[in-house]
């Protein structure tokens, strides 16, 4: 009965152009410029800066400087940046790893997996607003972090990586702390599931194709959820020795996933308390000189947003020359703006919480 | 009837002044940057009021014309126990057509959100 | 006693509700206003002790006008009614403000200015005042006292139309109606505006009119503008030629002269062209009539809303206008000759009913005075008052059920084809509307 | 009804409004943390609305810059007019009615949709961005709930052959109507959740939105705004006990206690239910409303009509 005051011609209607972050309860770090039509993305550039702290600038202030950086690259995974950096040092002293040491790092590499895996898990439920799933993956983040805390002492103090081993060797009360956590997780994992409703938000949303995954540049869940076998733990031969094989998601959405992060939390917990089971005998670290040697040298690992890879270069004097990190963080935020498009502005919280992105790491 | 409406009258000004009462009460924000709509943190660029476009177009249309058929409903319903089965069938008819039309606008997408 | 004063009340919503839909800028509010004035008569029909009918016309209007809102957002341009409000105070036409939108707060004031960053213009232009509170009159900037806005040039809150040459014009031309055409200064016989000087160049043959919000509406003769019914305007009064620039000023800071291009000393700024101050008279400075921050010196399309850039006299002394001959505050109230004069009340009121949202509205607003003046006509003739509770307690809705299925059937299952017939409708419409 | 008992009645339902509110507010919380499996008190559930109040209260009224502050204006006042305005027909107990309209059911669902108004007048005067989008949101509330919502309730005045609410209630002495129209009971509290703004339907107020229609509004009118839709979630629960669970039916216990217990029950059962749920987007919420709901209530309708035929029959 209204209509016949619209225009027979096509009906043209403006876009609403707003801000979407840096400070708003969803998304945090970044700004993305929504252009809504309707209240459909038509178009997301992202802005950045908001997190950037000149991390590489300050490693080259000396190498305990950029031994402390390391870990401070990723926020949220300070071991994985940790061992890319001793990995790029020991590389240049060709120095070789205990088999000891080798199976501490797998541990806490694996627990930060899983801890961190977990907060996503909890962030997602929490923006899903399936809010058991939400609490249980909180709880089971809380226990997780407390096992973390048992091998490399409270949050912030995380030093425990270091060139030429590990820092300290881990407590007897950890494997005991590790199996109580699996066994919670064993328990939680019907809570986990997503429910239909939620699973219905998931499905399809924020899908990234494999082959535009590998050329942008992705890594860690966002890829293996695609179903790209990509994994730097299957070059590395402890992990082979553990029994490691990558978990693969099917899919490329949120739903993948959600999925894959859940399997990846509980393979991570095994191999943790595989790698501290029958330790083999030796010292935890040997002493790695960094001044004296000259060259370029790069170190990898695997994080739990993906790989994680510390550059040195040095004239073998008492600072680095160069210290260059790299993640994967800043070529998933570019995926965003092709994967933004067409979704639903009440999406867009969740589908950038799917890509698990650490803006501190992207930034450096 | 009309005391009764007098009285929700009354309600209707105490619920008007009460509000207004507390707005006037009200501490007013007096530093200017307080004042900025919140957009994320960012100082808001852009235009606001636009022609936004309603996706749930269709589904506006559609609800005027069912806003209307509840205007019948009720007095139906009222004298439906007495009138009896001329009522039910009447109003089988009623909701039967109804049903086509829900199921045209169905068919025709009206409820499917517009990609 | 007391129904005399709810009627009073009532009808007053009623009235109010559809003046304030026919003058308010926002497109929103007039729906707002039609909702409160189909309340109100639902309020009369309570009164006249029709309670179903009441709720049965509150529950149509409230939906329906929401349904109607939001096409209307989706139709038509400016649904917040901020460019037309922007245009109205920039035009310095008073009044109505209750019923528009409230005035938009401006943003956070600057640091306080110096003494000397006072531009040195002569005359009764130093006259600052604030946006909001005419009233408030200070030699130079600062802050309102009231509304502790900053104050502004007085001359530049209420710019004179683009004055005409001083020489070469012998033809007068009413503002609002381009077809008045005169050669001596006078008053337009339609509105009783003062005729303003217009240069030869432009003749009559060569103008066209075009509308002040569409500017791709093109039309050799005046009339409406299809797309908002505005009255069109000369295209030339909206782009003027360029002048020949000779100096160079900031845009912000007009005290600052220099003859050769280059950055302002006080903001860095790039100056832009401006013509001698002794020359004549006349636009220095283009500036969209929506957005005043955009400044170019030629004229051209706003960058922001695509609009015609209209020239801008604030950025040049005004103490230069030797084409006026009065230098002092022109515009509305005690316009000189050369300014844009005084308007009639008639067309002000004109003016204000073109810039409101009546345009669109104005089937319904003339729709909902008619009904609002027969009801109240009907109640205030009507035997029984004032009204008292008359026999027992009739229940409306059984009666109205009753009548539906026995005498009225044919409307009852009527209405379920109208309504089918409504969807279908609905349906295909929307199916091409939103084809894009 | 004389002025003296007009004013008493006004001040009454004012009180048992604010405390109304408060229980809901608590209810709320219950809802969430049964939802949630988490262990809160009792007394910490009872004191955090308290303590929110005082918070508003101090806080100051910001009125967002280039605000259309007309409208800001209205939305509370709209808002808190209509619940006071619902709050005289809800009947409390046998004669304890403010305002007894032969039209009450009619009367309520017309005056849900200026609230639905109300809440977009407090988005779109805002002039911000994730205001408008909530405005927008909040008008497809309106086309979401209403239908369904009044369908759903006419399976009563079908059965109490009134649109009377004290009328419904005494139809209701020997079988409350949710026993038997378990359909329109279920549709009814879906809309319910819908028309009140409770999850999983908070729409217009979401997080994506950082508040929405409500994120430009502060101290006071965040306190209105917020309070008359909590109010408004007991007014439709109450009225959701009357139609459909016999008002205040019940033995033993005085009438108004079992409306108070009834319609607790129920907020707490859609509170609990709505935080297990996550949010639905605008467009899953029309299309559960107009795919599911509205033939659901036309299946209603008809197995009420029969049951009533085979009733007065047979």
């Amino acid at each position: 009965m209204h209509a016949r005051q619209a225009p027979t011609r096509e009906m043209a209607t403006e876009d609403l152009v707003t801000w979407f972050g840096p400070e708003h309860p969803a998304v945090s770090g970044l700004r993305l410029q929504l252009t809504l039509d309707g209240e459909q993305v038509s178009a997301a550039e992202i802005e950045l800066g908001y997190r950037h702290r000149g991390l590489e600038k300050l490693a080259e202030r000396g190498w305990e400087q950029a031994a402390a950086i390391a870990s401070q690259v990723d926020p949220r995974a300070p071991h994985a940046g940790a061992a890319a950096y001793a990995r790029a040092v020991e590389a240049l002293a060709k120095a070789e790893l205990s088999g000891r040491a080798a199976r501490l790092r797998v541990a806490i590499l694996e627990l930060e997996r899983a801890a961190s895996h977990l907060a996503w898990l909890a962030n997602l439920a929490r923006l899903l607003e399936a809010r058991p799933a939400a609490r249980l993956a909180g709880h089971l983040y809380r226990r997780a972090s407390t096992a973390l805390a048992l091998l490399a002492g409270a949050p912030g103090a995380q030093r425990w990586i270091v060139p030429g081993g590990v820092a300290a060797d881990a407590p007897a009360d950890l494997l005991r702390a590790l199996s109580g956590v699996l066994d919670a997780l064993r328990g939680a994992l019907d809570g986990l599931r997503m429910d239909r409703l939620a699973e219905r938000r998931l499905n399809g949303l924020a899908l990234v194709d494999g082959g535009r995954a590998l050329e942008m540049g992705a890594a860690g869940p966002v890829l293996r959820a695609t179903g790209v076998p990509h994994d730097l733990r299957t070059s590395s031969e402890v992990y082979r020795a553990l029994g490691f094989e990558p978990v693969l998601g099917s899919g490329g959405d949120a739903r993948a996933r959600y999925s894959l992060h859940v399997a990846e939390v509980g393979q991570a917990l095994t191999l943790a308390q595989r790698a501290l089971t029958d330790l083999p005998r030796g010292a935890v670290a040997e002493k790695v000189p960094a001044i004296g040697v000259a060259g370029l040298a790069r170190g990898h690992a695997e994080g739990p947003r993906g790989e994680l890879s510390a550059t040195v270069l040095t004239d073998g004097g008492e600072r680095p020359l160069r210290v260059a990190f790299r993640g994967p963080s800043l070529a998933h935020a570019g995926l965003l703006s092709e994967l933004l498009v067409g979704s639903m502005l009440a999406d867009v919280p969740l589908a950038v919480a799917s890509l698990d992105l650490s803006m501190e790491e992207a930034e450096r | 009837m009309s005391d009764n409406y007098a009285v929700l009258a009354t309600f209707l000004l105490a619920g008007v002044a009460l509000a207004m009462l507390v707005l006037a009460l009200a501490r007013k924000q007096e530093a200017p940057k307080a004042a900025e709509p919140f957009e994320s943190g960012s100082p808001s660029e852009h235009k606001t009021w636009v022609q936004f476009r309603v996706r749930y177009f269709l589904i506006a249309l559609v609800f005027v014309a069912f806003d209307m058929e509840m205007v019948y409903m009720f007095p139906w319903a009222v004298v439906f126990k007495r009138v009896g089965l001329v009522a039910f069938m009447d109003m089988f008819v009623f909701i039967a057509v109804l049903a086509v039309a829900i199921a045209y606008a169905w068919k025709e997408g009206a409820f499917e959100w517009e990609r | 006693m007391v129904e005399w004063l709810a009627f009073v009340l009532l009808a007053v919503i009623a009235v109010g509700g559809s003046l304030g839909m026919l003058l308010t800028m926002s497109m929103y509010r007039a729906a707002i206003f039609l909702m409160a004035s189909f309340v109100a008569l639902a309020g009369l029909f309570i009164l006249l002790q029709a309670d179903l009918l009441a709720a049965i016309q509150v529950m149509m209007n409230v939906g329906g006008m929401l349904v109607m809102l939001l096409f209307m957002v989706a139709l038509m341009m400016d649904p917040g009614g901020e460019m037309m409000w922007d245009m109205k105070r920039k035009m310095g036409l008073p009044g109505f403000s209750a019923l528009s939108m409230s005035m938009p707060r401006s943003p956070p004031p600057a640091e306080a200015a110096r003494p000397e960053d006072r531009p040195r213009t002569g005359g009764s232009n130093t006259d600052w005042t604030c946006p909001m509170h005419p009233e408030v009159s200070a030699p130079g900037p600062g802050s309102c006292p009231k509304c502790s806005m900053d104050l502004a040039p007085r001359a530049a809150l209420q710019p004179e139309a683009a004055p005409a040459a001083d020489t070469d014009t012998d033809t007068y031309a009413c503002p609002m109606h381009p077809e008045v055409q005169s050669s001596a200064p006078g008053q337009c016989p339609k509105c009783g505006m003062n005729l303003v000087p217009r240069e030869a160049a432009q003749e009559p043959s060569a103008t066209t009119y075009t509308c002040p919000m569409h500017p791709d509406v093109q039309s050799p003769t005046p009339g409406k503008c299809p797309k908002c019914g505005m009255d069109l305007v000369l295209q030339a009064e909206l782009q003027a030629p360029a002048p020949a620039a000779t100096t160079y000023t900031c845009p912000m800071h007009p005290e600052v002269q220099s003859s050769t291009p280059g950055k302002c000393p006080k903001c860095s700024m790039d100056l832009v062209p401006q013509e001698d101050p002794q020359a004549v008279a006349g636009p220095t400075a283009y500036t969209c009539p929506m957005h005043p921050e955009v400044r170019s010196s030629t004229p051209g399309k706003c960058p922001k809303c695509s609009m015609d850039l209209v020239p801008d006299e604030s950025a040049a002394p005004m103490a230069g206008h030797a084409g006026m001959q009065h230098g002092g505050e022109g515009g509305m109230h005690h316009g000189g000759d050369g300014a844009m004069p005084r308007m009639s009340p008639a067309a002000h009121y004109k003016m204000m009913v073109d810039m409101a949202m009546s345009t669109a509205l104005l089937p319904w607003a003339i729709a909902i005075g008619v009904v609002s003046a027969l009801l109240l006509s009907w109640v205030l003739l009507r035997a029984t008052w004032p009204l008292s509770p008359t026999g027992p307690n009739a229940d409306d809705v059984s009666v109205v059920g009753e009548l539906l299925l026995s005498r009225y059937m044919i409307g009852f299952e009527g209405a379920a084809y109208l309504i089918l017939a409504g969807v279908i409708g609905a349906v295909l419409l929307g199916k091409r509307e939103h084809r894009r | 009804m004389d002025p003296g008992a007009a004013l008493v009645g006004l001040f009454g339902t004012l009180a048992v409004l604010v405390v109304a509110t408060w229980l809901a507010a608590v209810l709320d919380g219950l809802g969430r943390a049964l939802a949630v499996h988490q262990p809160v008190g009792l007394a910490a559930l009872a004191a955090a609305p308290l303590a929110r109040l005082g918070r508003l209260v101090r806080r100051a009224d910001v009125i967002p810059a280039n605000a259309d502050g007309g409208l800001l204006w209205s939305a509370p006042v709209m808002a808190v007019a209509v619940v006071l305005l619902l709050a005289g027909v809800v009947p409390l107990g046998p004669g304890l009615v403010i305002a007894d309209l032969n039209i009450g059911l009619f009367y309520v669902i017309v005056l849900l949709a200026p609230f639905v108004v109300a809440l977009m007048n407090a988005g779109w005067g805002a002039n911000a961005k994730y205001g408008v989008l909530g405005a927008f949101r909040a008008a497809g509330h309106l086309l979401a709930y209403e239908v369904p919502f009044g369908f759903a309730a006419i399976g009563a005045p079908m059965a109490a052959e009134s649109l009377s609410l004290v009328k419904i209630v005494e139809g209701q002495d020997r079988l409350w109507y949710g026993v038997w129209q378990p359909v329109g009971f279920a549709i009814y509290l879906v809309s319910a959740a819908i028309i009140t703004y409770r999850p999983p339907f908070d729409l217009p107020a979401a997080d994506d939105l950082g508040g929405g229609v409500l994120a430009d509004v502060s101290g006071p009118r965040y306190l209105l705004l917020r309070g008359s839709m909590l109010a408004l979630w007991v007014l439709v629960s109450a009225l959701g006990a009357v139609l459909f669970l016999g008002g205040w039916l019940g033995p033993l216990l005085p009438g108004p206690v079992w409306l108070v217990l009834k319609t607790a029950a129920l907020m707490l059962a859609m509170s609990w239910v709505g935080y297990r749920l996550p949010r639905l987007r605008v467009d899953q919420m029309l299309g559960l409303s107009w795919k599911v709901l509205l033939p659901g209530t036309f299946l209603h309708i008809a197995i009420t009509g029969v049951v009533i035929l085979l009733q007065t029959g047979g």
